[in-house]
């Protein structure tokens, strides 16, 4: 597997994106600058997480006139491998890769720290490697991570299963008090209906090596790798 | 039309020199350095050099006290930051400590966000990546709800900072007190990584080597802030506010990507940020120190509002700004990295060799003052200090039973707010961001490995300034010891320290002897434990109306691992785990 | 002259700071407010209403999120 | 009826949010924006205008921070 990592202004996530994919995963890994529209030839597009234009605006809204945007639009539809992460996801939801939207967290504060999520769906490339129904703990770092849709989007996730990570307790039950934004329906995490996109709002990158406090997220990167093809 | 014709700039007498800060005798100390009375931008540029902020006037004999070497200190005192190395091959961390209590009072979110930016910038100025971010508060009690929406405001402030600009916040200290009700203290940390051949320092050299402006643009903002955080507050104070500095922590990360990516090339010989007093201090200290000189066309400075003067050009403190000396025939070079980024660079100007720092404006000189006497001989003072009458009440505790219910005392405690758990705190700053944060908020120290290998550091703030009150030697030496054993419990030998020293009005003989006793005590300290300080930051008139905070000298302690995988968390890991007491 | 771009989040979506903002004004012992929203407003310097178009293209794509959000432009001299 | 109360940096004030935006309308092609400047507004749904004394002091305390901010209220049937 070849991968890239989008670099906007103000990505900050990039290296740390770049670090797992490479020296974890073993992936050969580039960096796609914003200005470039040369995907060089890579297999999955990563965009990162951070505050891409300062997060100003709103998070994602100025990061999607980048030019290698259009590129990403044109290779997924082309059935290409996308992964955003944290304000990745919102780029994907600005430039309508993803439906949806990510609002201001219900508490208006920044939250960091370690959730659970439950994997409810282990069809999709980046998935294949968990459990159906595991509870894995990654941690967030969001201020606007409240996914919303409106109703017929949501029955409409629903029903193709598109939704792939949900907010829950230590039991698997996606309820209120394990929500730590405010998401419609616990939702953390959602791929198009061809499952070659996924967005989500909890960090995998920041817990797959053994010296996190957790190594949950690994599953996810080699899940896709394996996908595509594995690494030399 | 000459400069000071257009602009009417006001008469210099000792009266306008008092109303920037200089005490008649320095006024006088000035005009006699000179031979000559300074015009009124070169009596601007001279108050603000000769502030207690920029000046350590009070405290510099003082702080010759603490021991600043060891084989391990790579830069010591002087520099923006200080730097040890944590292997014996070439790996280093650069860092510092600095308040921000001021500005922070007078707005708290952008107050704690813009100390943030400006520990930061003294990291990467230095050629080091910032990868971790501390920071040490003190508050009055919650009960007020002044002190509430104060402390919400900086914590907010310091989360918007850290988080966009990108560097894990991962540790500090947050106290109560009543004593910080008009006078509440925001001292940031930060600390980055350098390889030790790639370090850069405040230089300015090379005859007619372009000088060059980096960042954001010059607006009227933080006008005499240095000054003003060199005084006490009064109501007064609220009138000579000038405009509040707003931090853009997106433009201060295209500034250290382009500042890094420039560092890997030779195109540059120095660099200097442009923090208190700005473009005034950056430009004295970069020519002093290369024994050099600088011409500055301050009309070619990127400026944002219109009609701006020579003379808010030197002192504005704009944010998110640098100053860096390039090799002559390279400007275009550096240009084509800050465009990348979306920067400005703008040459204003060039170095010279006679030693003066010589100020144009639309070709005419402005000013002209020699940069060396002013930026090493700052007046200096001895001041009186003396242990005040109430030590001895003070020592006088009064007598406590036993208590009976020692439940309801426990759960008192615990519902302290200075003792209470800060997870509503660290929650909202990333500390996990750039994925080398391996040990998380809630323990000890902060444990964080670098460039992603098994080399790392601990590191750990303390002050108890309820001790410090009551007796400010043991007081001093309690904050060293204790950020030193927090560190070593984490499994990291303690190596050198930083320290913000926060204190009232050092004109008053009390404070002072609070002072120069925390300071000694400190030093003891220090030497004992082989941990050099290798920067750190005064910040003196913390009173209001009169009003001293507690003595505050904050210590950050930095150890070295080998290998952080074998770091220690200060919680018990597991059931039926045996627990020992180590120590007398 | 000044354009002035309004963007106001739709009805029926969520608005958690109008309503942090509301309970605390209520908190504060105030009650005639029934309901609190909060939007955003662009003050746009440019020379003349000849923008119009292109100012629409911006606040349609850009400005506001179509998802969520609506807009309304305003010139003033 | 509704109450609006628009929160507006002061001139001199930098505002980070306009200056990106701005950049960003330039890159996609624009020249019409001379300045861009970020502003709030609160709407506000009121029974009358009996309420603007307290309004005023909610703005002042709450809704704007005047020591970089300024406000004004509309009322709007
Ligand atoms: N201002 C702050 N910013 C970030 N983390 C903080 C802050 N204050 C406290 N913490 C973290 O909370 C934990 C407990 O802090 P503290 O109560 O000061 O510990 P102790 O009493 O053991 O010294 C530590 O991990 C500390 O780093």
């Amino acid at each position: 597997m070849k991968a890239g990592v989008v670099v906007f202004p103000g990505s900050n996530c990039d290296h740390d994106c770049y670090h797992v994919l490479k020296h974890v995963i073993g992936a050969d890994t580039v960096f796609l600058w914003h200005k470039d529209t040369d995907l060089q030839g890579v297999d999955l597009v990563v965009f990162p997480g951070g505050f891409s234009y300062g997060d100003y605006l709103r998070c994602g809204a100025i990061a999607k006139f980048s030019p290698i945007v259009n590129e990403v639009i044109n290779f997924a539809g082309n059935g290409g491998h996308v992964l955003g992460i944290c304000n990745g996801f919102q780029v994907l939801t600005e430039s309508g890769l993803l439906p949806g939207a990510l609002l201001r967290n219900r508490s208006l504060k920044f939250k960091c720290e370690y959730v659970n999520l439950r994997v409810d769906n282990t069809d999709t490339p980046f998935t294949n490697l968990y459990a159906a129904g595991e509870v894995v703990r990654i941690p967030i770092a969001h201020a606007e991570g409240n996914y919303y849709i409106d109703a017929d989007g949501l029955k409409s996730l629903e029903d193709n299963r598109q939704v792939v990570f949900r907010y829950c307790d230590d039991n698997g039950t996606a309820e209120d008090d394990s929500n730590p934004n405010g998401s419609l329906g616990n939702i953390a995490g959602i791929v198009n209906k061809q499952g070659n996109v996924l967005g989500m709002m909890p960090h995998p990158e920041r817990c797959a090596e053994g010296v996190m406090e957790t190594r949950d997220g690994y599953f996810l990167f080699e899940s896709i790798a394996k996908f595509i093809g594995g690494c030399k | 039309m000459s400069v000071y014709e257009k602009f009417g700039f006001p008469e210099v007498t000792a009266e306008a020199a008092k109303g920037m800060g200089l005490s008649a005798e320095e006024f006088a100390g000035v005009k006699k350095l000179l031979g000559r009375t300074p015009n009124y931008i070169e009596l601007g540029v001279i108050s603000s050099m000769y502030s207690e902020h920029c000046s350590y006037k009070s405290s510099r004999v003082h702080l010759a006290k603490f021991p600043t070497k060891a084989p391990w200190v790579v830069q010591g005192p002087g520099e923006n930051a200080g730097i040890i190395e944590v292997d014996n091959d070439g790996l280093c961390v650069c860092f510092k400590v600095e308040s921000h209590n001021h500005p922070s009072f007078i707005e708290p979110f952008q107050g704690a966000a813009t100390g943030v930016g400006g520990i930061l910038r003294d990291v990467f100025t230095m050629g080091a990546r910032p990868v971790a971010a501390m920071n040490s508060l003190r508050f009055g009690k919650l009960d007020k709800p002044k002190n509430r929406q104060i402390f919400e405001g900086v914590v907010a402030g310091i989360s918007h900072y850290g988080n966009c600009f990108g560097v894990p916040t991962v540790g500090g200290e947050v106290y109560f007190n009543s004593c910080y009700d008009g006078n509440p203290l925001v001292n940031a940390f930060a600390l980055g990584v350098v390889r030790k051949e790639n370090i850069y320092l405040a230089k300015a050299e090379g005859l007619g080597n372009p000088v060059i402006y980096v960042g954001a643009k010059t607006g009227r903002d933080g006008i005499h802030g240095a000054t003003m955080a060199s005084e006490e507050f009064n109501e007064n104070s609220e009138a000579k506010r000038p405009n509040v500095q707003i931090g853009d922590p997106f433009k201060e990360k295209l500034l250290l990507e382009a500042c890094l990516e420039l560092m890997k090339t030779d195109f540059i010989v120095g660099i200097q940020d442009m923090g208190a007093a700005g473009l005034t201090s950056s430009s004295f200290e970069m020519a002093s120190k290369s024994g050099s000189g600088v011409r500055l066309d301050l009309d070619r400075v990127p400026m944002r509002e219109k009609g701006m003067n020579p003379y808010e050009i030197m002192l504005s403190e704009s944010q998110e700004r640098m100053l860096m000396v390039a090799k002559k025939g390279y400007e275009d070079k550096v240009k084509e990295i800050f465009d990348k980024w979306d920067l400005d660079a703008v040459v204003i100007g060039e170095v010279t060799d006679d030693g003066y720092v010589r100020l144009f404006w639309e070709g005419e000189e402005v000013a002209a003052l020699e940069a060396a006497p002013l930026a090493d001989e700052a007046p200096k003072y001895n001041r009186p200090y003396s242990r005040p009458d109430y030590m001895d009440e003070l020592q006088r505790l009064p007598k406590v039973d036993a208590p009976a219910n020692l439940q309801k005392v426990l759960e008192t405690l615990l519902a302290n707010e200075t003792i209470a758990s800060k997870r509503w705190v660290w929650e909202q700053y990333d500390h996990m961001v750039r994925v080398g944060t391996v040990q998380l908020p809630g323990s000890d120290a902060a444990v964080i490995r670098l460039n992603e290998s098994e080399k790392g550091v601990a590191i750990s703030s303390d002050c108890n300034s309820r001790f410090c009150l009551l007796n400010p030697f043991e007081g001093g030496k309690a904050a060293i010891a204790e950020s030193a054993r927090n560190v070593a419990v984490s499994g990291a030998r303690p190596r050198a320290f930083t320290n913000c020293l926060n204190f009232g009005n050092p004109e008053k003989p009390e404070i002072m002897w609070q002072f120069v006793s925390a300071v000694e005590g400190m030093a003891e300290a220090a030497k004992v434990l082989e941990t050099p300080a290798i920067s750190g930051n005064v910040s003196l008139y913390n009173e209001t109306e009169g009003k001293p905070v507690h003595p505050t000298p904050t210590v950050v302690m930095v150890g070295v691992f080998d290998d952080v995988t074998k770091r220690i968390g200060s919680y018990f890991k597991s059931m039926e785990s045996a627990v020992y007491l180590l120590g007398e | 002259m000044k354009a002035k771009v309004y963007v106001r989040l739709k009805n029926g979506v969520l608005d958690p700071q109008g309503q942090t903002i509301q309970s605390s004004v209520e908190r504060m012992g105030y009650d005639f407010a029934k309901e609190v929203r909060v939007g955003k407003v662009f003050e746009i310097e440019v020379e003349s209403e000849a923008c119009r178009k292109d100012l629409e293209k911006i606040a349609s794509t850009m400005l506001a999120n179509m998802i969520i959000e609506e807009y309304s432009i305003e010139f003033e001299a």
